[in-house]
């Protein structure tokens, strides 16, 4: 029996014991290459549900909407490591309770699903203990390295480019698991932080905010760098983000439900060799 | 000859330590460069990113953050919090390109007007010899111009 | 015998147009965008592509645009409008869907208050279309009655030679006809054949989605939240749409002195209807789905008898969550009546 | 060109009721006074601002029988709002318009006319009252039935004092049940059933309605009960709104823009629009 079979299985399983009220997984999309989030209610629609190497989209944002969860009736959800660390990060942060969370975990590897075993996020703190001994994308670190050795000034004018290519369309903040606020800082206008021109000038600060609010928080599930329509290289600022963390806190952002958010605690001896 | 150039510094203080800190580096008639703008704050866990990326928009070119000494907190933890922001922020704007020389931070206690005069001093010169910020001044002139279509 | 436009003397056209005061904007490739951008060189232009991933809307309607700067002082105010520039601008290379993009919302920025804005920059701007010989997964201008070589919205059409040694070159209007009459050595007679336009498959039945919307029922129905349930809210859709246009009015500035800009803005936003006092109009994301496809398909055609799309596809193309209008359009259609 | 507004000097401010303030604005140019007595008409709204944080849109408060100032009435709550509630006679501040369409006031002539009024929405009626009460002898029978939830919150008090001296004027005050003070003579009910009570004839009568949409809709209803036609019923609608003139996309209820087809509008054709869309 293939994965896809499995966890259709599971799936109806799940929904026709009254276990979860609601699937959240993968369908097929408009290209044979792309996949869509669907939403599976009852057992015999679980036949939609696809669950293949194309399955990268992180989908532990469709569990914050406002009402999901409230019933107090459990959701299932077709989840990669990325997205189960998106939601020990939002059961850290109050936005979601892991107990109404069925994980349907799987990952990919070498252009195949594989299952994962586990359905809750608990059951897969091993997994994520050793992601973070791996440490980070060595790909990105790459990637990223190309520009730290740039000067500050070409650095600079690398992002100013990028950053002159936004639109505001805000689909990195949309896609984002992380982003849940009900008033984003940018539509906050007693007082306006953030110019909402897309200008140059405009994009920087929402582009750096952004990064900001993420830091410690990103997974680098990368749905906010294939969402941008403009392709900004959103990967590499969001990676640099999760670095410091990692380096300067030892925060390996979504370890578990317990961990706390990096920005909202301390400890006495952090590193502060910046300070004059 | 046009003008020397003297820098525009911001510096967001705590109220409680780098300010009283400023106040008696006053009192005590010591001598610091007058490029500075001071914006008190209750508390350097106050002090949002977003103040440093504005006073950069609005023509800095330079900010200095300060506040108490570790363990020294009015407010017990504030201190501690912005420092692991700051921490985080230098990285974020380092990456972007902004010098990490233009920004920098500091404790300052009650007591130390002689390290807030010198500081100043020390600071002023050094973004005196970066010269004015020009990269991100520009993104400002470019929004008062027309637009470019 | 037609005017033909070879390849190879395409560099000499770009020479001829600079000398008479033309810029020209064709579609290329920087910092990993496609978009029209001002060129130099026909080796410069990325022709081959089946569309950039921006509009040329762009160019007539900026994602954000300074309208007044403003200065206060006490008890008095100084303003002063900035005015676009009426650029000689030719956009060489628009596909026929971008170019109708511009046409159809004509109407809309000329109606009873002339928004001089998109004026302006029309007033000077030559529309040079290549006719589609190839077409994606996406591509969608059939459904919508148009086609690879619609010449709605150009100046001039080209339509690709069989041998893919140039285009056929065709004046549409007195604009394209002036545009020609700069490079009249430079295009030549033959007997070339063209190429056959691409095959675009229709892919709903237009007649079938504008009668459905149109049906007072159909503004209620369940079908708008089971459409748009996995839509995220932002505005890709629409900020890479050729037709859309709605607009945010900002001051940006302090108190004494700064300026007013006019700022794309989406109806797939909250923010976009939300009173003041809390109230939203169109508080959920069906609603306001449901306010893109009502208002391209049935209330925009009431108005200037025309669908507000050109069938480019972006708004599929480049959905993170694979939605778009194909997508709801289609199903519409095979909705059982 | 389009989107410049005029700029308006601030002559003077009241305050109407917590948190809601009248400006009276007068032209700083000829040229723009000019255009709008030309173009003002009894129903219309404008986008009031102030540059550097906006601008808002409200309904000119003042008739089109006065047209040497503008005057307007809001509630400060936004950003833009606050500002204007802020600024001092002298100011300056900026009015762009007059948009959007009309009261048909010359139809009303020969008829009786019923206004109904809640809490903030007195401002658009009081401008065709004024306009009828310029030129009284055109009409029959004026009923004006205003209500708020508290007395405070009653707005323009000099001008429904002035009201119910005048013998020409039946004005019918009512608060929301807990709203009232000790010395309250008026009614104590909410608007739909005070309307009931005092039961106004629909004979050769003109409804003219404004209020928050709750209120609106069981007003309706009463209306109904007490045999008003829904074309006989004038209203006029809110959205939020950016350009003012058809082009920015937002304030539309269905397919109707109420910056152009409205604000004005008889209750016939807002039962006509997708009410979820309100």
């Amino acid at each position: 029996m293939g994965i896809q079979e499995q966890y259709r299985n599971e799936a109806a399983e799940l929904l026709s014991s009254g276990a979860v009220k609601l699937v959240i997984g993968y369908g097929e999309g408009s290209t044979s290459d792309r996949r869509r989030p669907v939403f599976i209610r009852s057992a015999d629609e679980t036949a939609r549900l696809v669950l293949d190497a194309n399955c990268i989209a992180n989908l532990s944002g469709y569990l914050v909407p406002e009402g999901l969860l409230s019933d107090g009736k459990s959701v299932a959800v077709f989840l990669k490591p990325d997205g189960i660390r998106s939601v020990n990060i939002l059961a850290a942060e109050a936005q979601v309770n892991p107990d109404q969370v069925v994980i349907l975990g799987f990952d990919i590897d070498g252009g195949q699903a594989s299952p994962l075993p586990g359905r809750k996020a608990t059951d897969f703190a091993p997994l994520i203990e050793s992601q973070k001994s791996t440490g980070l994308s060595t790909e990105l670190q790459q990637e990223a390295d190309q520009l730290e050795l740039m000067s500050a000034t070409d650095r600079f004018e690398y992002w100013n480019q990028q950053f002159s290519k936004c639109i505001k369309c805000y689909a990195c903040r949309q896609v984002c698991p992380m982003c849940y606020c009900r008033r984003c800082i940018v539509d906050v206008n007693q007082p306006q932080w953030v110019n909402t021109s897309s200008h140059t000038l405009g994009n920087f600060e929402w582009n750096i905010v952004r990064a900001f609010h993420l830091a410690g928080r990103c997974v680098a599930c990368g749905g906010c760098d294939r969402a941008c329509p403009v392709n900004i290289p959103l990967r590499l600022i969001n990676h640099r983000m999760s670095k410091e963390a990692l380096d300067a806190f030892d925060h390996f952002a979504g370890e578990s439900a317990d961990q706390k958010p990096v920005l909202a605690t301390f400890r006495q001896d952090d590193p502060e060799t910046f300070i004059l | 000859m046009s003008e020397p150039f003297e820098p525009k510094i911001v510096a967001f203080v705590c109220t409680y330590c780098t300010y009283a800190g400023a106040d008696l580096a006053g009192t005590s008639r010591m001598k610091y460069a007058s490029n500075v703008r001071i914006v008190r704050l209750p508390c350097t866990g106050r002090i949002s990113p977003m103040f440093i990326l504005k006073a950069l928009q609005k023509g800095a070119d330079g900010v200095l953050v300060s506040g108490c000494h570790p363990g020294d907190c009015h407010f017990a933890q504030g201190n501690y919090h912005a420092r692991r922001r700051w921490t985080v922020f230098r990285a974020l704007l380092s990456f972007t390109g902004i010098p990490e020389e233009r920004i920098k931070f500091s404790w300052i206690s009650a007591a130390e007007g002689a390290k807030f005069a010198e500081l100043i001093n020390g600071v002023t010169e050094e973004i005196r010899s970066l010269g004015p910020f020009e990269q991100y001044q520009e993104l400002q002139k470019i929004i008062e111009t027309q637009s470019t279509y | 015998m037609t005017r033909i436009l070879l390849h190879t003397r395409l560099d000499d056209c770009l020479a001829a147009w600079r000398a008479s005061g033309y810029s020209v904007l064709a579609p290329s490739k920087s910092h990993e965008l496609t978009r029209f951008n001002e060129v130099q060189h026909a080796s410069d232009m990325a022709l081959d592509l089946v569309l950039p991933e921006r509009t040329i809307k762009d160019h007539f309607f900026p994602q954000t645009e300074p309208l007044i700067r403003y200065r206060i002082k006490k008890h008095e105010i100084d303003t002063e409008e900035m005015v676009p520039p009426e650029l000689k601008r030719i956009f060489f290379g628009v596909r026929p869907c971008d170019a109708s993009g511009l046409a159809i919302d004509d109407p809309l920025f000329g109606w009873d208050y002339k928004d001089e804005y998109w004026f302006r920059r029309r007033g000077n701007s030559v529309i040079v279309t290549i006719a589609c010989t190839s077409a994606d997964d996406f591509c969608m201008c059939t459904s919508v009655q148009l086609s690879p070589d619609s010449t709605k919205g150009s100046d001039v059409m080209l339509t690709p030679l069989k041998d893919g040694r140039g285009w056929q070159v065709l004046a549409l209007t007195d604009r394209g006809n002036a545009l020609l009459e700069t490079i009249p050595s430079i295009l030549q007679e033959s007997d070339a054949e063209p190429a056959p336009p691409a095959s675009v498959p229709v892919k709903f039945d237009i007649d079938k989605v504008t009668a459905w919307l149109a049906d007072p029922a159909s503004f209620e129905s369940h079908f708008w939240k089971e459409i748009s349930q996995r839509c995220i809210g932002c505005a890709s859709c629409t900020f890479l749409c050729p037709t859309c246009h709605c607009f945010d009015i900002q001051d940006e500035g302090d108190t004494y002195s700064g300026i007013r800009r006019k700022n794309w803005d989406s109806c797939s936003f909250a923010m976009f209807t939300m009173h003041t006092s809390g109230h939203n109009p169109r508080n959920t994301q069906s609603t306001r789905w449901r306010q893109r496809i009502m208002h391209k398909f049935n209330y925009y055609r009431g108005k200037f008898d025309v669908n507000s799309c050109s069938g480019c596809g972006r708004c599929t193309r480049q959905c993170p969550v694979d939605m778009g209008i194909t997508e709801t359009l289609q199903s519409i259609s095979n909705l059982p009546r | 060109m389009i989107y410049n507004p005029f700029p308006m000097r601030v002559v003077s401010k009241r305050d109407e009721a917590p948190g809601v303030r009248t400006l009276r604005l007068e032209f700083v140019k000829q040229e723009d006074h000019d255009y709008f007595s030309t173009n003002y008409r009894t129903g219309m709204f404008g986008l009031y601002g102030i540059f550097g944080e906006g601008e808002s849109t409200f309904c000119v408060a003042s008739p089109e029988t006065r047209k040497e100032y503008i005057e307007c009435t809001f509630r400060q709550s936004g950003r833009v709002t606050t500002t204007l509630a802020n600024a001092d006679a002298g100011d300056i501040v900026t009015f762009r318009g007059p948009y959007g369409n009309r009261f048909p006031i010359e139809e009303f002539e020969g008829k009786n006319l019923l206004f109904i009024a809640g809490g903030i929405a007195l401002p658009p009626t009081r401008s065709v009252i004024w306009s009828c009460l310029d030129q009284r002898e055109k009409f029959g029978n004026v009923t004006i039935v205003y209500g708020a939830r508290t007395v405070a919150d009653l707005v323009y008090k000099d001008e429904l004092d002035e009201w119910k001296r005048r013998d020409d004027v039946n004005l019918v005050l009512t608060v929301d049940p807990g709203g009232e003070t000790p010395d309250w003579q008026d009614h104590v009910g909410f608007v739909p059933s005070v309307l009931e009570k005092v039961a106004p004839s629909p004979d050769n009568t003109i409804a003219v309605l404004c209020g928050p949409p709750i209120m609106i809709k069981f007003t309706l209803n009463a209306l109904e009960k007490l045999g008003f036609s829904a074309e006989n019923v004038y209203t006029t609608l809110e959205n939020r709104m950016k350009c003012g003139v058809g082009k920015c996309g937002r304030c539309n209820v269905g397919s109707v823009y109420i910056c152009k087809e409205g604000p004005v509008f008889t209750a016939a054709e807002v039962q006509a629009m997708p009410q979820a869309d309100l």
